[in-house]
């Protein structure tokens, strides 16, 4: 296997650096990707979508299609984490932890179906234990709204500076991941529930599809945003604006809860009882 | 001589591309441990995200967000071609998708088979 | 309403799919019928739409209203015209006739499991639809991953062969990316029609044919061509039936479709056929391929396995019909995809009946099947035929096309793969048959008698044994007024 | 754009890249991986691509660090190679 992966790189790698002779330099200014498609996304995006950040307007507009269907895979892969692995009642697992007391390591006992003896210096940390950590859990309180408070502002700021909602969606997520961490998944999951994420996350995708579709009744083509100002009281390119801002939030609701459901999911085997 | 460094500083960038595409395709190919696998395929997609990216790259020009007060005279030579930028948010969000779904069976084949490793995973195979 | 039919036949399952899963979380019990309406107009509106592409020619819609190279835009004509048909109608009836294997295996993660299959048919029309490089590997991505998922639940082996499809499906698809930003890097453009009139110029370039040579590698991977097959059969033999009689007919068809579509649209057959030389190489190779499948086939005991290997081979066959280059040969490989999609499901479907009644599919545990469950063994037998090619169905057709496209190309050792493989299948087939035949009478102890499976299975069942037929009586006119049409004018 | 920060980066990247397929450890495997990323997240922002290195360090060496991390804590660190 070795040798056929080494073989398998080794000519890959030759052909590709092979078909690199014929490429424009690196960086250059006069290179087809530059002239060909692209300087229409930088020199009409104010006048066409009056969005300054040319990432933003292309992201959620000129290709806004792939968008809605990025958001729809990280979707997917959120349904089908909760699908591998959630587990409802009844299964035992098949590994418990134990925490030595003294130096605070964990140990990881596979018995099946058998507990530990009794042991001083070992407490079992089954799904009722939780970690306390003083300075941890201070921190992460203090630093989890702003956390928070800062995702908003990406997902709100995306028009005029780097980010969006796929970014903020992620932050938000990490947000909640950092307190299930910090605390444990109990206490985060009585935040935020297991029905609530799973509703956000088909909400988030269907805001998108669903922004796309109103333009649709509107009587335009899929995803023409500029259909919008026919409901909402601005013009044509103000409606493209508006339409971005739209999609964005619903991308930002959808990366939220998928990356808490994954996350979820991956930490506690499908139980979510305990995290890492 | 002066010719082949013209082309060496033109196009080196690419070459290393190339060789960390190969270096995570090999790790999805030859690895034994299920995670590793999933390692290398992450730093393969990862390399032709890189790949990308370095095309819109433009010598000269800036990030690609309008600066204020210049929109009435945007050149496309000013301001960095945001086109791969665009794909490849894509691409590294079908790339985290495609991790959590790869770590969540690599969790379901350990509970089944109670190893990563793909060679004791096959005797085990054989031998039920 | 007409001219948003392109969008239709996406956004319709997509939303379904929303659907689907929120019911799963508040309503379990709508989650069939909210699928089954979504699936119902998505199979009306692509017929209309196909309708639409018969009477005025290629549909083009721009998605968000731009136009061609700077939006998304999605291209209608003959041949994905067809092939949506083809899967949406696949995707109605297995709908319909999963029912009761999903009821009773994913009772508890109904939504989730019925939201996954939903999202795999979007991602696959998707494929189909689109007329956009990248736009192509989004959705490729969903299928795959879907399918990824719905292939694990399978238990037991299962999430090993999904997590070796995961790696295999993931190395196609970035093969396929670089390939596209090796494009996209010498020219400039996504858009299919844009890249390939920029490409007409470019017919001497090294990135270009690395570029060919790299996405038709990924493709190939995706469809499990053999010597790029690994991940195959174990994947589709450990999947749970509901999925596998999904997945099966549809991903490795629609990747055939993919692989046609860039070889004689994007990169035209000029490049493809005339410039490369690649041509001949590639034909053998699927003879050889169509020989190895054959043989993996014939070596195979388990039933369910059998069919999945048969994959192997009919794939095989659509690569060497498109590479044949010439008129007859490329008809050849898209009626097979065509009706391949019909046969695999039949087979598919006819298998997870018995499936459904009897858990071990063994040669030996097949006695008597034929009195017991009737109708189910007649569209197995009607399936069955069509894939060794007995007229009148539609499988014959489309082999003699091939054929007939071999003989004119001087592909001798082509003509003579296809027509071993034919045997083998024939081969394989009578032992099954033999056994659920004539092994009445010496039934081995302790086994009842089994009763035809519920109706919900055996009407879709009957309704695509007799389709097989129908369009194996309509195949002069469906070659004539829609594929051959199809074709791209360098096609000779 | 510095083509000797460039260069610097891009070493590291490799050494990055090399070292988690190398080293005999997942969880170790899992934070050099972590570090590939935030590496190429800084490679994509010298390049200019501000919103792509903002998502690499969200995803990449964030919360994909985060995935590994948990999916190494329930099946084991061992690895053979």
């Amino acid at each position: 296997m070795r040798i056929l992966g080494i073989l398998v790189c080794v000519a890959t790698g030759a052909m590709l650096i092979w078909a690199s002779g014929e490429f424009p330099p690196w960086g250059d200014p006069n290179s087809p990707a530059s002239l060909h498609v692209s300087p229409r996304y930088i020199e009409k995006t104010m006048e066409e979508t009056s969005v300054p950040n040319a990432v933003t307007s292309v992201l959620a507009d000129y290709r806004g299609y792939d968008t809605m269907f990025e958001t729809t895979v990280i979707f997917a892969a959120g349904v089908s984490c909760f699908m591998l692995l959630r587990l409802f009642s009844g299964r035992e697992r098949s590994s418990h932890h134990y925490r030595h007391i003294l130096t605070g390591l964990t140990l990881r006992v596979r018995r099946k179906g058998k507990q530990l003896p009794e042991l001083e210096e070992f407490e079992p940390m089954d799904s009722l234990w939780t970690p306390y950590d003083l300075i941890l859990r201070t921190l992460c309180r203090f630093l989890i709204p702003f956390i928070q408070l800062f995702a908003l502002y990406v997902i709100a700021h995306g028009h005029h500076s780097p980010g969006g909602g796929f970014q903020g969606g992620v932050i938000l997520g990490a947000s909640m991941i950092l307190l299930a961490i910090s605390q444990d998944m109990r206490s985060a999951l009585r935040r935020i529930r297991e029905r609530t994420l799973a509703i956000f996350s088909v909400a988030g995708v269907a805001i998108y599809a669903g922004t796309g579709a109103l333009c649709l009744i509107l009587g335009s083509n899929f995803l023409d945003y500029a259909a919008l100002s026919r409901i909402f009281p601005v013009d044509p390119v103000g409606a493209r604006s508006l339409g971005i801002f739209l999609v964005e939030v619903g991308v930002g609701i959808a990366v939220m809860a998928t990356m808490i459901v994954i996350y979820h999911n991956l930490a506690s085997e499908g139980f979510l009882d305990e995290g890492l | 001589m002066d010719r082949i460094l013209e082309v060496v500083i033109a196009k080196y960038n690419y070459w290393i591309y190339i060789v960390l595409m190969m270096i995570g395709l090999y790790g999805v190919i030859a690895k034994n441990n299920l995670v590793k696998k999933i390692v290398g395929m992450s730093i393969f997609q990862t390399a032709i995200i890189l790949f990308f990216i370095s095309m819109g790259m433009k010598k000269g020009a800036t990030i690609p967000i309008i600066i204020h007060g210049q929109e009435a005279s945007v050149r496309a030579s000013d301001y960095i071609n945001p086109l791969p930028h665009v794909l490849m948010l894509t691409a590294i969000v079908v790339a985290v998708s495609t991790l959590g779904v790869a770590l969540a069976l690599a969790v379901k084949v350990y509970k089944e088979f109670d190893t990563l490793e793909e060679d004791e995973i096959l005797e085990k195979i054989r031998k039920s | 309403m007409t001219s948003h039919l392109p969008a239709l036949v996406v956004t319709v399952p997509l939303l379904t799919a929303f659907a689907a899963f929120a019911a799963g979380w508040l309503r379990p019990k709508l989650c069939f019928p909210v699928g089954l309406t979504g699936l119902g107009i998505t199979a009306i509106s692509s017929i209309w739409l196909l309708a639409e592409v018969l009477e005025a020619g290629t549909v083009t819609y721009e998605l968000g209203r731009w136009p061609a190279p700077w939006g998304i835009v999605y291209v209608v004509d003959r041949l994905n015209g067809v092939v949506l048909a083809a899967i949406s109608l696949c995707a109605f009836i297995q709908w319909i006739s999963s029912r009761a294997s999903v009821k009773s295996q994913f009772s508890d993660r109904i939504g989730a499991f019925y939201g996954l299959e939903l999202l795999f048919v979007t991602g696959v029309m998707g494929i189909t639809v689109t007329g956009d490089a990248f736009n192509l590997y989004v959705l490729l991505e969903i299928a795959s991953i879907t399918a990824y998922a719905l292939i694990a639940m399978g238990g037991g082996r299962a999430p090993l062969s999904s997590l070796n499809y995961v790696f295999m499906g993931t190395i196609g698809a970035c093969f396929y990316l670089l390939g596209v930003g090796y494009l996209y890097i010498m020219t400039g453009s996504l858009n299919m029609a844009d890249l390939a009139s920029i490409l007409q110029g470019m017919r001497s370039s090294q990135a270009i044919l690395v570029a060919f040579v790299i996405i038709i590698v990924g493709v190939w991977l995706k469809m499990g061509f053999f010597p790029l097959h690994g991940w195959l059969p174990n994947a589709y033999t450990h999947a749970p039936w509901p999925a596998t009689t999904l997945i099966a007919p549809l991903m490795t068809k629609v990747m055939a479709y993919v692989m046609m579509r860039l070889v004689l649209f994007l990169f035209g057959p000029e490049y493809s056929f005339g410039v490369l030389g690649l041509k001949d190489v590639v034909v053998w190779w699927a003879s050889l391929a169509v020989v190895a499948g054959s043989v993996i086939a014939l070596s195979q005991k388990d039933l369910k396995r059998m069919i999945t290997c048969i994959i192997l081979i009919e794939i095989a066959y659509m690569v060497g019909g498109t590479f044949l280059g010439n008129r007859s040969g490329t008809t050849g490989a898209i009626f097979h995809l065509v009706n391949d999609v019909f046969m695999t499901l039949c087979v598919f479907l006819a298998v997870s009946s018995l499936a459904f009644r009897q858990r071990e599919l063994d040669m030996d545990t097949m006695e008597g099947l034929f009195s017991e469950m009737p109708f189910t063994m007649g569209a197995l037998v009607t399936g069955a035929l069509s894939i060794v090619g007995v007229p009148p169905t539609c499988g014959f057709f489309s082999k003699w096309l091939l054929l007939k496209g071999a003989l004119e190309a001087g592909h001798y050792e082509f003509m003579v793969a296809l027509i071993l493989s034919s045997l083998v299948c024939l081969v394989l087939f009578f032992r099954v048959f033999e056994a659920a035949y004539f092994g009445h009478g010496e039934r081995s102890h302790g086994h009842h008698r089994m009763r035809e499976a519920p109706l919900g299975m055996v009407v879709p069942l009957l309704v695509v044994a007799i389709g097989i037929v129908a369009l194996g009586l309509m195949s002069g006119e469906v070659i004539s007024s829609i594929i051959e049409p199809a074709l791209p004018r360098g096609v000779l | 754009m510095i083509w000797q920060l460039d260069l610097v980066i891009l070493t590291l990247v490799v050494i990055c890249g090399i070292g988690s397929l190398m080293i005999k450890d997942l969880l170790g495997a899992a934070i050099l991986f972590g570090a590939y990323s935030f590496m190429m997240c800084v490679l994509w922002a010298v390049m200019g691509a501000v919103d792509v290195a903002f998502t690499e360090a969200s995803v990449g060496a964030g919360v994909s660090t985060v995935f590994f991390v948990a999916a190494v804590f329930h099946t084991t660190r061992r690895t053979k190679d």
